[in-house]
Order: structure tokens, then C-alpha cells, then sequence
């Protein structure tokens, strides 16, 4: 009879294993030689430290989770660390009842049910921790049942759907915590072997006690257990083991490369498909519901992703910033984006090799500033007062800086336009590259190797230009809202040296939706599919929330966000480049300007 | 200030309009291309209108080309153009007549444009009288009339009708040939007033057909052009444009199965005969027929129902393409065996092949 | 002025509109219309644009306010002659019918041009082609639009320009409705035949009108009517009766075949034949189009060259129906102030 | 002063007052007038179904009055494209000739020399070759003899039965070949060739031709198609036409 | 037998019957608002990439309407996906879906034809 206890759970158990084995085992091996070297090289480092504790605090207490919602921080922890418990004390309980370190593995989960006589040591503590510990996880059951069907209540606006697989898992992951507490209760009955909550239980079954029962009830709880780590590889719970070893090859300094490999799938698996990303996808607002990360990895996992998922995503990067396991979503999608156009590149063989002019200083505009004038008037200005020696390298002339088709999944194309554009930054023998556009920013400083020129981004330049007193501003009374880009402050990480420079000419606010959490303007280049009328819902919905703080000016540091802003009326958007321009100092030029570059003004002022 | 910007015709109903073609007293100019492919066809027109009609028409030893070829190739230029026109209207000025019949779609065209720039621009004509004094010490009238040979046909195609021993129709069938028709481009879309029902829908061979009892088919390329392209067809390298145009035109006739084609200009004749052969010739493509299409020319189908000898009269033995199914249908009494025959009547050896592929059997 | 009499001639929507307002202000108006009811052109016309609505509502509405004012109606009456007696006009009819007046409105309207002279599109020739006035009379006798072969066409044409913008047929001004007629019948043809393609061939679109766009945007995205910019220079019947059209596809320099299974030729507006009846035998002039001339285009739109003579509606230029009956009343109030200015 | 160096002499002004010159011709007053871009004529023109030609886009150039485009269109093939079938003239709304304005187009083409710089240019030489040489020789464009069944194979078979059997074949149907008095190919006398000479010389129809002889021997040279001398052969330049 | 072979028939006239519209209806498909297209040339105006080469994205609309799938295939190339055509764009045309479509099509058509 022991033995038709013991079996589903075996089985499920053994399966599991030889399944995670199986995958981790292959995982790992399909990494490349240097990432393995990586791995292993990690285990010896203090980094294996950091991933155990990593483990702890992200894998079972779910702090991330708890700091953004803390309701649903608690369901998770009660259950996975509520579980993880159980197990560690039924353990210790066993080996303190068999005076053992060595027990069966299936003992401590059975244990109510094959150690009738309770009379060990310790035995009243240990029954009283288990029935607690039992109860912090049927909390988190309960809880989990509760948003389910009522998701409102953890303050969420979405859920993610199941599959088949998933409701197996689902299913029997919520019986066998019920399920094991009906057993332990009638055990408790029938042997007394309970504590504050199995025995209670045990009283109130009374009559129903009985030895056919309790065997049926411990089947039940053994299936359960079976069926769940069955389901487990096939569902998303899969994510449970996938994170734990996700944490420890991320923390070794793999990266996601432009090919799909096995990191890949470890990151797909470590998706629990919590949905938080779905919260924070503003694509929602244009009705737009299948294409946030959480289906995206479902469906590389399925491979079943269509173009028009994987293309209909801002790449603004606001689902990374909250998710639990902290996977690259933006990374893993353009991944699967360069893999998709993998096959139509583009060799751009009409490029042409042309003379750089010497100059100290390249500005790369770029395409969407020539679409905004006023940013290209501005910096001229300002590299003027400078008494810069620049060369504007695509005022007539110049490829795309490459950005819009690795957005795009063009990688090897964008490499072609990148490889001209170097051979010329480098031509020209400049120490520096400035460039007023953070999409330009992101790949001028990520792709580019362009020896030791140093890449600025217009923000830092003219703060040096304010700190060192070459211009001097007037800072006025208006009310400045700075609108993040999504490529310079995700994406880059830059958030407050346009806001420095914003603090020289007005007040800037500060705003809840900000920084990390900025919106995205819906400008974006990351999104190929998104309509135009779509766009501006999502462009209305930041207007909106800026509205709200009743700002004089908006500011930005993208031609694409000002570009967007601007189509919306009645609002007053500028280039942080322009809003200095505005508020620069009229006529009294600062000594040390006319020091520094008396020639170059003069030769402007008479021109 | 509310004058028109531009001039604007009159609008003109073009299925109703008719040109006026002289009655008699033609003075005859003779085609380049004609003469040189189907010297036939000059022949039976003026015994047509000498011996059949009664009309007078003078044919002139002393008249040459135009050079319309030369013109519309560039190599000639207007005013030397111009110069050899007024030299062929002083000959016929010289003999006395005053209505010109034109064998040439290119001539008629040419001569046209030049009398449209003389009226529009009378120092054209004054330029042009110089040079031929100059040059000819000649001088000369412009004609009263000047009428293309299928001009004259059609004016007189009831006449021919009822002298005609023949009809266009299908002896062994009763129904009327079907007969698609090629307009030369020069005939009348430089100047549909001078074409009879206009350039869209001349009715001049339509006219024709219809009179002699055939039936005239229409097909959607009918306006194209045959493609001489004057300095394509010259230049052995562009001849691909000339063969593409007929294609076209072969095409859209296809469906229709047509027993004939008729055509004015004695350039479009020679085309449509030849690129018959070449097409078939390299895509192995027969367009109708037995062996192809017979492509004849308003004066042979003209003489062929009045009942002159297809070889010795016509010359219809020139032709690519057989004539004999056509003949075999109309019912024409012809001897086969004088088709490769010399003046006296001995055969001269005869072409490798007819129609557009050599028989297999 | 109330003793003023004014003469009406035409009883179109211009006339109409006219006589009704002039009578509400108090002068006897008599209407002239050549046929046996008013309404002229619009009675043949099932739908107008841009809204889709029934001209027979309209045409209803002005022959009741026309009835309600008391304007005198005359029928099957054409007026050949204006003339001057006196201070007064004298109006003949074909029939020694005399009437006199203190002012005339020439309201005669407009002819559609006669696509039969426009050869190589074989109006008149092929039974497929049609043109755009013959489509509206289809629709509204049969509701339905069959090629001539009886089937529901897959392929149809719609041709820009016939008779407008072309010195080849003597006319070398822009119509201006046809643009927008043509749109309006595509869509019509696509929500009635839903499989059906439409293609228009246009050399520019001239949707002068405020919600012409906005339709021209929706036959584009609802309807897929395809635009192609170049005109048509022929077209020729193939042996099953389908057409066969060319054209440049100019903005890309090519020329173009296309099989069709029908061919609407937007036709359109000529100067009425009433109208020029009325020339030949007055001294009102015409403009450089053959329509009466106006005094001043920019502020006596109204007024003709003949002092006591007044036009109104399509005799002046082609005009859109809203605009007629808006040029209408700007013509009573000429006739008014012309009354005002002539009492001593 | 070398040829090279005169080649690079005209290049540099031999394009002057290209609007006037144009505008001289009463053809171009004729062949536009005013354009409006319609495309009628493409849509039925030949030479535009088969070449990358456009006569709307030549009748626009024209129109626009700007030199570099009209001198690039005078060096171009583009010119040379058209077939003078004249169907554009039946067509257009505005009652133009895009045909007339290529006339006009190639006149000035030739008289500037700028045909020599493209292909379809250069074959004027072959013409005036053969057309330009018949019409001096014979009084007539073509002539059964010129018509040789070698360079001509797509005449067929019948031809080259005719061509082999000339005199027999036209006798047979009462040409008068190379014979006095009237009828078809009759020949010419020398009194009225010599007329026709005449009108050549005296009309310009001589000065075209040598003209296009000129600078076609510019060409051969700047190809290096040369004698002993370093004059133009003119023969290996036919060859090498014939072949371009 | 006579050598014909430099008589090369052939036509560049948009034959509109017989076009290969596969190209077109996929991206129909994914992109409707390529419908509304007005040719205006605004794109052509703005592009990076036609500033530098002989590239037309009005074109490559017309060509696509065309069915021009080998000129498509070449000229498509040439495009850098920047993006300024799709903002000018007065029709909201969403045009680098359009391209990117082409692109995917023409791979997509290539791997059709090509024995596996």
C-alpha cells in the first residue's frame, strides 16, 4: 500500500529531474567556449556568492516583486519560500525522527503518514512549525486563487492567459497544499501525529477518520504532487528552476548575443509569466494586447512568433525596469528581430568613401534632427559662442548613423552605414563627436569603435559649456517638465545632465513618471507596426499625465519625442539645446568666450 | 485679356467627315518602298484608274524621292525636305496638273506637313521657292488636291465594286472575309483631316472591305503602329523595336482570326509581311493563316477583285507570306505554276521557302 | 418693385431656387422651362456627392417653395429671343408665346459633353463604355450595373477629363465636379460589387470641395479605389467585349495595358445649346468657354454684358450643385439691387 | 591645336543659346505649346514601350527651358528613341508633337555634334551611309541593290529569291528597273539627279551630311579608330558602329 | 538558316493584367494604410538614403502597385530605415512597415522559387 503513495510522486519527481537535467545539462553546454570558461570561472569567485544570495532574495523571497507590489510580493514568497521551508524543516524533522542524516527522499513529504507513533524528539515543535509553515503557504494559495479570479484587488490591470500545460501545473499546484493539509489532518486523526492545524482538522473530520480514507487522501496529495512536477517542464513553472540558474549564468557576465543560443532559452524559461510587464507595456492604451514581452517569450518558447508581435514593441524598455527576474527583454527582442531578417540585409554599396575635413569636433545631427531645424540652429549657436572648430559631418550628406536598422533587426545592415560613418569620424582626426540625438547616442556609443574619439551627447556638452562658463544663462521662472527619451535614459542610462542643464534656464519638476519609469513620447523607432492614430494615443496619454503638472515648457532631448510632442496642440515643446539658446545671455559675452574664440565670433558677427 | 491660351478646334464629328479627293487628272508620285517590294502594286494602281476607271493619271519619269526616309531620320534636313517636295509639285506644276496621288504613307504625311508649314508659315514658302529657283531654277504651284493612292480607291470603291468579278467572301462558306485592317501612322494621325472619317477610325480601307463585300474587323491594337521606326528599321541593331511593334499589333489580331490583313502604307505592307516570318522564324509563333497571315495592300486588293493576275499583274509572288489560301477563299482563278516565273514565263528558280515556316512534309 | 416683373428661363435647380426667392420678396416671377418639368438635369441622377443623397429631395423641395411663392410656371416653352422694348424685355418662344419682363434670368444651364466625338474611347462604339451621366440613370432606373454582356464587371475604369482640359475636342477648361463625381461612382460601385476593382485614371484631382478630400481618403482606405495618374489615350474593344484601355502611368514614365470589364467616361459640362441659341440671336457675349460672360468675374458674377440681363447657376461656368443654388440667390439679390438702383 | 583639344573646345561652348536655337525651328512652335503632363503620348507611343523613353518627360524638359537638362538630353540615347510615328500629335489635349520637338531635338544634336556622345547617336553615320548615300546615287531612298539579304536576313527567303533574281523577278511584274522612261524603279537621269544635287547644296541637305561625317570622324578618332596618318577610319569606325 | 537572333522582342509597357501581385497583397495585408498612398513624393523628398544614391521611395510604392518584384528586389536595398518618410508621410502611411514587408516578401519569394 506504501508504495501506491509513493509512486506518483516518484514518478513525477524522477521525471522532473532527468527532464531539468537533461535541459540544464544541454543549456549549458550550448553556451559559447568563452561564456562557459565564464561560468565556471564564476563558481570560484565571490559572484557565486552573490548568486546564492541572489537566489534567496529574488527566487523564494521575491523582493522585487514585494517592493513593487507588495500583496503580490507576499503571495509569491508564501509560496515559494512558505515551500521552500516545509521542505528544509520536514527534512530536519525526519533526520531527527530516524536519528539519520540520510532519509528517502519521499519520506519528509510523507511523513505524517508513515511516522504514526509521533514520539521522537523535538516532535511537538516540529508538527507545530509544519502546520505553520503549512498554513503561510495556503495563504499564499488562497491569495493566488483570490487573483485569479480577482485580479483588481493586487492593484493589477491584467493577468497573462494559460495554456493546457499551464492549467495542468496550475491546477495541481493549488491541490497540494489543500490536499496535504486534508491528509496531515485525518493522520492527525487517526494518530495523533498533528498540531494546532492538522489536528483541529482531524477533530472535525471525527468519524470520517478512517484508515481507507487517510490512504485515499495521501494518494490524492501524492498524484498532485506528481501531476505537478509532471506538468512542470511543460508549463511555466518551468521558470522556478530555469531562474535559479539563470541568476548564476547572468551573474558570470554572460550576454545575449545576435544570434539565438542557449542563453536564449534560459531566459525564456526563467519567465514566470508573472505579467508584470504587461502593467507597464503602454501599448495597452492603443488597444495593442499580444505583443508585450510576456507573449514574446511565451511564443519564442512555442515558436510560434509572428513579425507582427515581434515588431509591435517600442523598445522604450519600461518592461525590463520592473521584471522580477530581470530578463533583457529589449535585448532578447531585437535578438529575435536580427533573426528574423536574419535573411534580407542590405550591403549599401553606393556608400562612398569621401575626404573628412580636419576638424577638432564632429556634430552628427542625424536624420530626425534634420527634421527639426531648430535643434540644428541651436547647436550651430552654441558651437559658434564655443568657438568650436566643427565639422557638421551630415549637413549635406551622410549615412543614417545605424541605430534605426539594428531597431529593426537590419544588424548586419546597420554595421555597413556604421563601418562609413567610423571611416570618416576617424578621417577627420576629431577629438570628439557630438551628437543631439539619443538614438544616434545609443549607437555611436555602443556600436561604434571609433579609437579615441570621445562620443557626447549634446546634454553633457553644453553643461560643460555652462560649468565652465563659456555661455551664461538666465534662468527664468518657467515651469519645465523634462521628458526622458526612452534611448538616452533607459536606454542609455543619462538622466541628469539634461535636467542640469534644464536648472541653469527655469525650474524643472519633478514628476512621478519619471527617470526609469518615464513614458515613452510613441514616437519610437523600435515600433515598425504601430499606425500613426495609435501613436497618438500613446503620445495623449504622456501629454495627459505632463498636463496635470500644468508646465510651461516641455522639454526633451530627442528630435523624435520633440517631433511627436509637438503634433500635439497647445503645448509648448523645446529641445533642451533650444531652451538653452532661449535663455542665453544676450550680447554680454563671458570673457572668456571672447578669449577663447575671439576669432570665431568676430568672423560670425560680421558674417 | 479673355482670349484662349490656345487654339481650339472646332469640334469635329469624325465618323461623319469626309475629305475631298479629286475626281480626276492626277498627277502620280511614286513610293520608295513600294516600287522596291511591291512594284506591283504602283503598276495595277494606275491601270486600275487608266483602264478600269477611265482617269487620267500621268506618271512622271522624271520625279524622285522625296526623301521622307532621309527626313524622318534626321539625315535630311526640313528645308531641303521642303526643297525636294516643291521640286515633285514644279514637275507636276510643269505638266499641268493640279491634284497629286500619292503612293507613299510617308510622302503623303511629309507632303502634308510641309503644306501645313507654308500656310502657317509663309516664310517657309518663300525660303523654299528660293532654294528650288536657286537650286532648279524651277518654280511651282502648290496642288489643288492632294489625295493618297487609298484615297482615290476608296473614292472610287463602289465603282471598282461593281466592275469587280470577284467578292470578299468565303466561297466554300458564303460569309464575308474577315479582314483586319493597318492604317500607315503618316496617313492621318498627323493631320486627321486629311485621312477620310479622321485618324481613330478611318474608314478608308474599312470603307474598302465593306464595299467588296468583306467584313471589316476591328481589334484593339488596330492604331498601333507597325513599328518602322525609319531609323530603327535602318540600323540593324534596333530592328528588335520594328519586331516588338508588330508583335504587338499580331497579338491582338490573333483571336480574330483574320484572313487578311489590308494595309495603305507600303512600308507596314513589307513589316507585316516580313515580321510574320521573323517571329515565327525565332519563337516559333504562327500568328493565322495556314502558314501566316497574307498581308496585301489597298491597289492589290483592288486588282485582285477586279480580276488581275496575281503573279504577272500584281506581283503578289513578292510576298513573304502565301496569298494562295486568300486567293483559294475569294475564289480567284490563278496558275501555280506561274508563280516563280520569269518575262517569258520560265521558271527562275524559286525561294527556299514561303510563308513563316518551311513545311516540314 | 413689386410691380417689377422678372423672367425666369430655365427650370432647373438655378431657375428654381431663383424664381422662388425673388417671389418671396415680392416680384412676379415667371419660370420658363423648355420641358414638361422642372428640375432639369437632376432628374435623371440617382445620388449626389459628397454625401450621397437623393437630388429628387432636393428637386421636390424647390418645386414646392417654387409652387408656395407663387412663381408663374410655364412649361414646354424655349425661349429663342430676348428682346429689348423699351425699359422692358420681350421674350419669344418657339411658339410666337411672348412674354415681357423688367429683367431676365438666364438660367439655361449646361450641355454634357458628347463622348461620341471623343472617338478612341468608343463611346458610342463599344457597349461597355459608358459614361458617368449614363451610369447615374442606370442607378437609378435598375439600382444595378451590368456590363453589356449581362455580368457583374470585376474590372471598371473610371476616365478623368473627357471633354474637359482637351483642345482636341474644343474644350480646354476643367469641369471641376467631374473629379469628385468620378470618386463618388467608385465608391458606389464598391459597395455595390465589393469584389469589384476600381481604378481611376486622373491627371491631377481637383477636390476643390470641403469634404471632397476626406472622400477621396475614404475611397482609398475603405475602398481600395486605385489612382493612376495619367490619361487615357485609348481605348479598344477586345473579342469578349472586355475593353482594353492605355494609359502613361506618368509618375513612373511607363506606358500601361489594362483589360477592363467596363469604362465610365466622366464627361463634362459644355455650354448649354439653349444657351447658344440665345447668342446668336442677342448681343449677350460669351467667354473664352463658350459659357455667358459675366460683367465681372469677381464682383458681378451675376450681371451679363446686357444691363436688365442676369445669369445664374451652369449658363455661367460648370458649377456643383450646392453651388448652383448658392450662385442662385446671389442673382436675386443682383436683380434686387438692380430694381432699387433704377427707381428715380 | 589637336582633336582631343577640339572635342574639349566644343564641349565647353558649342551649347550656347540651346533655347533660341531651339525656338528658331518652326517645328517647335508647332510640336509645343504648352504641356500638362498628361502622358497621353506615352501611353500609346512605341518607342516607349520599348526603350526607357518618355516623350511627356522630353515635351516637360523642353518646356522648362533649363539648359543643362536640354544639352544632357542632346548627348543622351534618349533623343534618338523615338520611331517619328507621329501617334503622340493625334492624341495630345494640347495639341503638341512630342515627334516635331524630337525633330528639332536631333537637328540641333547634330549641329552641335553632341550625337557623337551616345550610342544611339552615333548610328546617324550609318544612315547617312546608306539612306544619305542612296538618295545622292540612285534618286530614291532605297534601292533593291542596298538591300542586301546578308545584312538584311529577316527579309526571308522571298527576298533573297528576289534579290538573287532581280532583273527576271522585277521584269516579270512590269517594273522598269534600272530602265529609262517612266515606271517603278526606273532610273534616275543624271539631269534630274543632278537637280536633286542641287537642291542638296543649296538647301543644306550636303552641309548635314558632312557635318555628321565631322564629327563622326572626331569620334573615330578619339576611339582611335585611325590610319597610318592618324586620320579617321571611317571604315573600321562602321564596324565598330555596327557592333556598338 | 538565316541568324535572327539580334531581333529581340520584348516590351516595357506595364502589362496590368498579368501582373505578380503577391508582393502587393502581402503587404496590403499587414499594412492597409499603404492603400492611401497619393504618390506625393514627400518621402523621395525627405529620404537619407536618396540623398546619397538614386533611390525613390514614391517608386518603390508604384512599383509595388505594379507588381515589380525584380526592380523592388534591387532598389529596396538602398533604403536605411531611418525613419523620416514614415513622419512626413501626409497620409500617415506607416512606410517603414511597407519596406520592411518588401523585404521579408522578396526573401520570402526567393525561397519559394529556389529548389529546397
Amino acid at each position: 500500500m506504501e508504495k501506491l503513495i509513493i509512486l506518483p510522486f516518484s514518478i513525477g519527481f524522477i521525471y522532473l529531474l532527468g527532464i531539468l537535467g537533461f535541459r540544464f545539462v544541454k543549456w549549458i553546454s550550448g553556451l559559447s567556449r568563452l561564456d562557459k570558461l565564464r561560468l565556471i570561472h564564476s563558481l570560484k569567485t565571490r559572484r557565486f556568492f552573490d548568486s546564492l544570495q541572489e537566489v534567496f532574495m529574488e527566487g523564494l523571497l521575491h523582493r522585487k516583486i514585494f517592493l513593487k507590489n507588495p500583496v503580490l510580493g507576499y503571495m509569491h514568497m508564501s509560496l515559494a519560500f512558505g515551500w521552500f521551508l516545509l521542505i528544509v524543516v520536514g527534512h530536519f524533522e525526519v533526520m531527527v525522527s530516524r536519528q539519520s542524516l540520510i532519509a528517502p527522499i519521499y519520506l519528509p513529504v510523507f511523513f505524517r503518514y508513515f511516522e504514526t507513533g509521533h514520539s521522537f524528539p523535538l516532535a511537538g515543535i516540529f508538527s507545530f512549525l509544519m502546520d505553520l509553515l503549512l498554513l503561510f503557504v495556503l495563504s499564499g494559495v488562497a491569495l493566488a486563487m483570490l487573483k485569479r479570479f480577482k485580479k483588481q484587488l493586487f492593484g493589477m490591470k491584467k493577468t497573462t492567459r494559460l495554456k493546457t500545460g499551464d492549467r495542468i501545473a496550475l491546477l495541481s499546484l493549488w491541490m497540494i497544499f489543500p490536499l496535504r493539509l486534508l491528509a496531515e489532518g485525518m493522520s492527525a486523526g487517526l494518530y495523533g501525529n498533528g498540531s494546532f492545524l492538522t489536528s483541529t482538522l482531524g477533530h472535525i473530520f471525527g468519524n470520517l477518520n478512517s484508515e481507507t480514507a487517510n490512504l485515499s487522501l495521501w494518494t490524492a496529495y501524492s498524484c498532485s504532487l506528481g501531476f505537478f512536477f509532471a506538468a512542470l517542464p511543460n508549463s511555466r513553472y518551468m521558470h522556478i528552476p530555469t531562474e535559479i540558474l539563470l541568476i548564476f549564468v547572468r551573474n558570470a557576465g554572460v550576454k545575449l548575443k545576435k544570434r539565438n543560443n542557449t542563453y536564449t532559452n534560459i531566459q525564456v524559461f526563467s519567465c514566470s509569466r508573472c505579467g508584470l510587464c504587461l502593467d507597464n507595456c503602454q501599448l495597452s492604451a492603443a488597444g495593442i494586447n499580444n505583443t508585450q514581452s510576456v507573449y514574446i517569450l511565451k511564443n519564442i518558447r512555442n515558436h510560434n512568433l509572428s513579425d507582427e508581435q515581434l515588431f509591435n514593441c517600442l523598445l522604450c524598455g519600461k518592461c525590463e525596469v520592473d521584471c522580477p527576474v530581470g530578463i533583457n527583454t529589449i535585448d532578447l527582442r531585437i535578438t529575435q528581430r536580427i533573426e528574423s531578417t536574419r535573411q534580407y540585409n542590405s550591403s549599401y554599396e553606393y556608400l562612398e568613401d569621401g575626404p573628412a575635413p580636419k576638424a577638432d569636433t564632429v556634430y552628427f545631427a542625424g536624420c530626425m534632427t534634420h527634421l527639426t531645424p531648430g535643434i540644428i540652429a541651436s547647436m550651430k549657436k552654441l558651437f559658434q559662442l564655443a568657438g568650436e572648430n566643427v565639422w557638421f559631418m551630415d549637413e549635406e550628406k551622410a549615412p543614417c548613423c545605424g541605430r534605426p536598422l539594428m531597431l529593426a533587426g537590419q544588424y548586419e545592415a546597420a554595421s555597413k552605414l556604421i563601418a562609413n560613418n567610423t571611416r570618416k569620424i576617424i578621417g577627420s582626426g576629431a577629438k570628439r563627436l557630438v551628437v543631439s540625438c539619443p538614438i544616434c547616442y545609443k549607437v555611436f556609443k555602443e556600436d561604434y569603435e571609433l579609437a579615441n574619439v570621445e562620443v557626447v551627447f549634446h546634454a553633457e556638452y553644453i553643461l560643460n559649456l555652462i560649468r565652465q562658463q563659456i555661455i551664461t544663462l538666465k534662468k527664468g521662472a518657467d515651469r519645465i517638465i523634462y521628458h526622458d527619451p526612452c534611448e538616452l535614459g533607459r536606454g542609455m542610462g543619462m538622466f541628469e545632465p539634461p535636467r542640469e542643464v534644464l536648472r541653469a534656464t527655469g525650474k524643472v519638476i519633478s514628476i512621478k513618471n519619471e527617470k526609469q519609469m518615464a513614458h515613452c513620447c510613441g514616437g519610437s523607432l523600435g515600433n515598425l507596426k504601430i499606425s500613426q492614430p495609435e501613436r497618438s494615443l500613446l503620445r495623449n496619454q504622456a501629454v495627459e499625465d505632463y498636463l496635470q503638472y500644468r508646465p510651461d515648457v516641455l522639454a526633451t532631448a530627442c528630435p523624435m519625442c520633440k517631433k511627436t510632442f509637438s503634433r500635439h496642440p497647445g503645448l509648448k515643446v523645446q529641445d533642451i539645446s533650444e531652451t538653452v539658446v532661449q535663455a542665453l545671455q544676450s550680447k554680454v559675452q563671458p570673457k572668456a568666450v571672447i578669449k577663447k574664440a575671439k576669432s570665431n565670433v568676430l568672423e560670425a558677427e560680421l558674417i | 485679356m479673355n482670349e484662349p491660351d490656345m487654339e481650339t478646334k472646332t469640334k469635329i464629328r469624325w465618323s461623319e467627315y469626309n475629305k475631298e479627293i479629286a475626281n480626276d487628272k492626277f498627277f502620280y508620285l511614286r513610293s520608295c518602298i513600294r516600287q522596291n517590294f511591291n512594284p506591283g502594286a504602283e503598276k495595277v494602281f494606275l491601270s486600275i484608274l487608266q483602264n478600269k476607271l477611265g482617269k487620267e493619271v500621268y506618271d512622271d519619269p522624271h520625279h524622285t524621292t522625296c526623301s521622307g526616309i532621309g527626313y524622318h531620320s534626321d539625315i535630311v534636313p526640313f528645308e531641303t525636305f521642303q526643297t525636294m517636295v516643291a521640286r515633285q509639285f514644279s514637275l507636276m506644276t510643269e505638266r499641268g496638273y493640279k491634284n497629286c496621288a500619292v503612293s507613299c504613307i510617308t510622302s503623303f504625311g511629309g507632303y502634308n506637313e510641309v503644306l501645313s508649314t507654308w500656310k502657317e508659315f509663309p516664310e517657309e514658302l518663300e525660303k523654299t521657292r528660293e532654294n528650288l529657283l536657286k537650286a532648279t531654277g524651277r518654280t511651282f504651284e502648290i496642288p489643288e488636291n492632294l489625295s493618297h493612292a487609298c484615297d482615290i480607291i476608296y473614292k472610287f470603291r463602289k465603282e471598282i465594286a461593281a466592275q469587280a468579278p470577284y467578292r470578299l467572301i468565303n466561297k466554300e462558306t458564303g460569309e464575308p472575309l474577315k479582314i483586319v485592317d493597318h492604317i500607315g501612322c503618316h496617313y492621318a494621325k498627323i493631320f486627321p483631316e486629311k485621312g477620310v472619317g479622321g485618324s481613330e477610325y478611318s474608314r478608308v480601307l474599312t470603307g474598302m472591305i465593306e464595299a467588296w463585300g468583306g467584313e471589316a474587323v476591328d481589334y484593339p491594337e488596330r492604331r498601333h503602329c507597325c513599328g518602322f521606326g525609319f531609323r530603327h528599321y535602318l540600323i540593324k541593331n534596333n530592328r528588335s523595336y520594328s519586331i516588338s511593334a508588330s508583335r504587338k499589333k499580331f497579338e491582338s489580331m490573333q483571336p480574330y482570326q483574320p484572313d487578311m490583313i489590308l494595309t495603305n502604307c507600303p512600308g507596314c505592307n513589307m513589316f507585316l509581311d516580313r515580321w510574320q516570318y521573323a517571329l515565327a522564324q525565332i519563337e516559333g509563333k504562327v500568328y493565322g493563316g495556314k502558314n501566316g497571315i497574307p498581308v496585301l495592300s489597298h491597289e492589290e486588293l483592288a486588282a485582285l477583285v477586279l480580276g488581275y493576275d496575281p503573279w504577272k499583274d500584281i506581283g503578289l509572288q513578292m510576298h513573304q507570306m502565301d496569298v494562295e489560301p486568300l486567293l483559294d477563299k475569294i475564289g480567284v482563278e490563278y496558275d501555280p505554276k506561274l508563280k516563280f516565273t520569269g518575262v517569258k514565263g520560265q521558271y527562275i528558280n524559286e525561294p527556299e521557302f514561303t510563308g513563316c515556316l518551311a513545311r516540314t512534309d | 418693385m413689386n410691380n417689377k416683373h422678372v423672367a425666369v428661363i430655365g427650370g432647373g435647380i438655378a431657375g428654381m431656387e431663383a424664381a422662388s426667392v425673388l417671389a418671396r420678396q415680392g416680384l412676379k416671377v415667371t419660370l420658363i422651362e423648355k420641358q414638361a418639368n422642372t428640375g432639369g438635369k437632376l432628374n435623371d441622377w440617382d445620388h449626389l456627392f459628397p454625401d450621397f443623397s437623393s437630388p429628387e429631395v432636393l428637386v421636390n423641395s424647390l418645386a414646392t417653395k417654387t409652387k408656395d411663392s407663387g412663381v408663374n410656371t410655364v412649361y414646354n416653352t424655349e425661349i429663342s429671343r430676348i428682346e429689348r422694348a423699351g425699359k422692358r424685355f420681350e421674350l419669344r418662344a418657339n411658339q410666337d408665346a411672348r412674354f415681357y419682363a423688367d429683367a431676365v434670368l438666364v438660367a439655361s444651364g449646361f450641355n454634357v459633353f458628347d463622348a461620341t466625338i471623343k472617338e478612341e474611347y468608343g463611346y458610342g462604339l463599344f457597349g461597355n463604355v459608358i459614361t458617368s451621366v449614363d451610369f447615374e440613370k442606370r442607378m437609378k432606373k435598375h439600382g444595378q450595373l451590368h456590363t453589356i454582356q449581362g455580368t457583374d464587371p470585376k474590372r471598371v475604369a473610371i476616365i478623368h477629363c473627357v471633354g474637359s482640359r482637351d483642345a482636341k475636342v474644343g474644350n480646354t477648361y476643367c469641369s471641376k465636379v467631374c473629379c469628385i463625381t468620378g470618386i463618388k461612382q467608385a465608391i458606389e460601385i464598391s459597395e455595390m460589387l465589393p469584389d469589384c476593382e476600381v481604378f481611376c485614371f486622373y491627371m491631377d484631382l481637383r477636390l476643390y470641395g470641403s469634404k471632397f478630400d476626406s472622400l477621396y481618403l475614404q475611397a482609398q482606405k475603405r475602398h481600395k479605389i486605385q489612382f493612376i495618374r495619367g490619361r487615357l489615350s485609348e481605348a479598344a474593344e477586345r473579342a469578349d467585349k472586355s475593353i482594353q484601355i492605355k494609359a502613361e502611368d506618368t509618375l513612373q514614365g511607363r506606358p500601361l495595358r489594362m483589360t477592363v470589364d467596363m469604362v465610365i467616361l466622366l464627361v463634362g459640362m459644355e455650354p448649354g445649346a439653349s444657351t447658344s441659341q440665345l447668342i446668336q440671336k442677342n448681343q449677350m457675349t460669351v467667354d473664352e468657354n463658350g459659357f455667358l460672360k459675366s460683367a465681372n468675374v469677381h464682383c458681378a458674377r451675376n450681371q451679363s454684358t446686357q444691363e436688365g440681363i442676369f445669369m445664374a447657376g451652369t449658363a455661367i461656368c460648370p458649377m456643383a450643385v450646392n453651388e448652383t443654388i448658392e450662385n442662385a440667390r446671389s442673382a436675386t439679390t443682383e436683380i434686387i439691387h438692380f430694381f432699387e438702383n433704377r427707381r428715380p | 591645336m589637336g582633336i582631343c583639344q577640339a572635342l574639349h573646345k566644343q564641349g565647353s561652348f558649342m551649347y550656347s543659346d540651346l533655347n533660341q536655337r531651339l525656338k528658331a525651328d518652326v517645328r517647335l512652335e508647332e510640336g509645343l505649346q504648352a504641356c500638362m503632363n498628361c502622358g497621353i503620348c506615352t501611353a500609346i507611343c512605341p518607342a516607349a514601350e520599348f526603350y526607357e523613353y518618355d516623350p511627356r518627360s522630353i515635351a516637360i524638359t523642353v518646356q522648362s527651358g533649363n539648359h543643362e537638362k536640354i544639352a544632357a538630353l542632346l548627348e543622351s540615347d534618349t533623343i534618338w528613341y523615338c520611331g517619328q510615328c507621329m501617334s503622340c500629335k493625334t492624341r495630345c489635349p494640347r495639341n503638341n508633337c512630342p515627334g516635331l520637338i524630337i525633330n528639332v531635338l536631333r537637328k540641333l544634336s547634330q549641329e552641335t555634334g553632341a550625337f557623337i556622345k551616345s550610342r544611339m547617336g552615333r548610328q546617324q553615320y550609318l544612315i547617312v551611309k546608306s539612306i544619305g548615300a542612296n538618295i545622292l546615287q540612285f534618286g530614291y531612298c532605297v534601292h533593291p541593290t542596298s538591300l542586301v539579304p546578308a545584312t538584311h536576313p529577316e527579309q526571308g527567303p522571298v527576298w533573297r529569291w528576289v534579290y538573287e533574281n532581280m532583273h527576271e523577278v522585277y521584269a516579270a511584274v512590269g517594273a522598269n528597273l534600272d530602265g529609262d522612261g517612266p515606271g517603278a524603279m526606273r532610273k534616275i537621269s543624271p539631269t534630274d539627279l543632278k537637280e536633286l544635287h542641287q537642291i542638296f547644296k543649296v538647301s543644306g541637305g550636303l552641309k548635314l551630311y558632312q557635318t555628321i561625317g565631322h564629327f563622326s570622324q572626331l569620334k573615330a578618332i578619339e576611339l582611335g579608330l585611325t590610319d597610318e596618318n592618324g586620320d579617321a577610319d571611317m571604315e573600321k569606325y562602321t564596324q565598330y558602329l555596327l557592333n556598338e | 538558316m538565316n541568324d535572327l537572333s539580334f531581333l529581340k522582342p520584348a516590351s516595357r509597357q506595364i502589362d496590368f493584367d498579368n501582373f505578380d501581385d503577391r508582393l502587393l497583397l502581402y503587404v496590403l495585408q499587414y499594412e492597409p494604410s499603404f492603400f492611401t498612398c497619393i504618390s506625393c513624393g514627400g518621402c523621395t523628398a525627405t529620404c537619407s538614403a536618396g540623398n546619397l544614391t538614386n533611390f525613390n521611395v514614391r517608386k518603390i510604392g508604384l512599383w509595388l502597385r505594379r507588381g515589380e518584384t525584380e526592380k523592388l528586389s534591387e532598389e529596396i536595398q538602398k533604403c536605411m530605415f531611418c525613419g523620416k518618410c514614415t513622419l512626413v508621410c501626409p497620409r500617415d502611411i506607416n512606410i517603414r512597415n511597407v519596406i520592411l514587408l518588401i523585404k521579408k516578401r522578396i526573401a520570402m519569394l526567393k525561397n519559394e522559387n529556389s529548389p529546397a
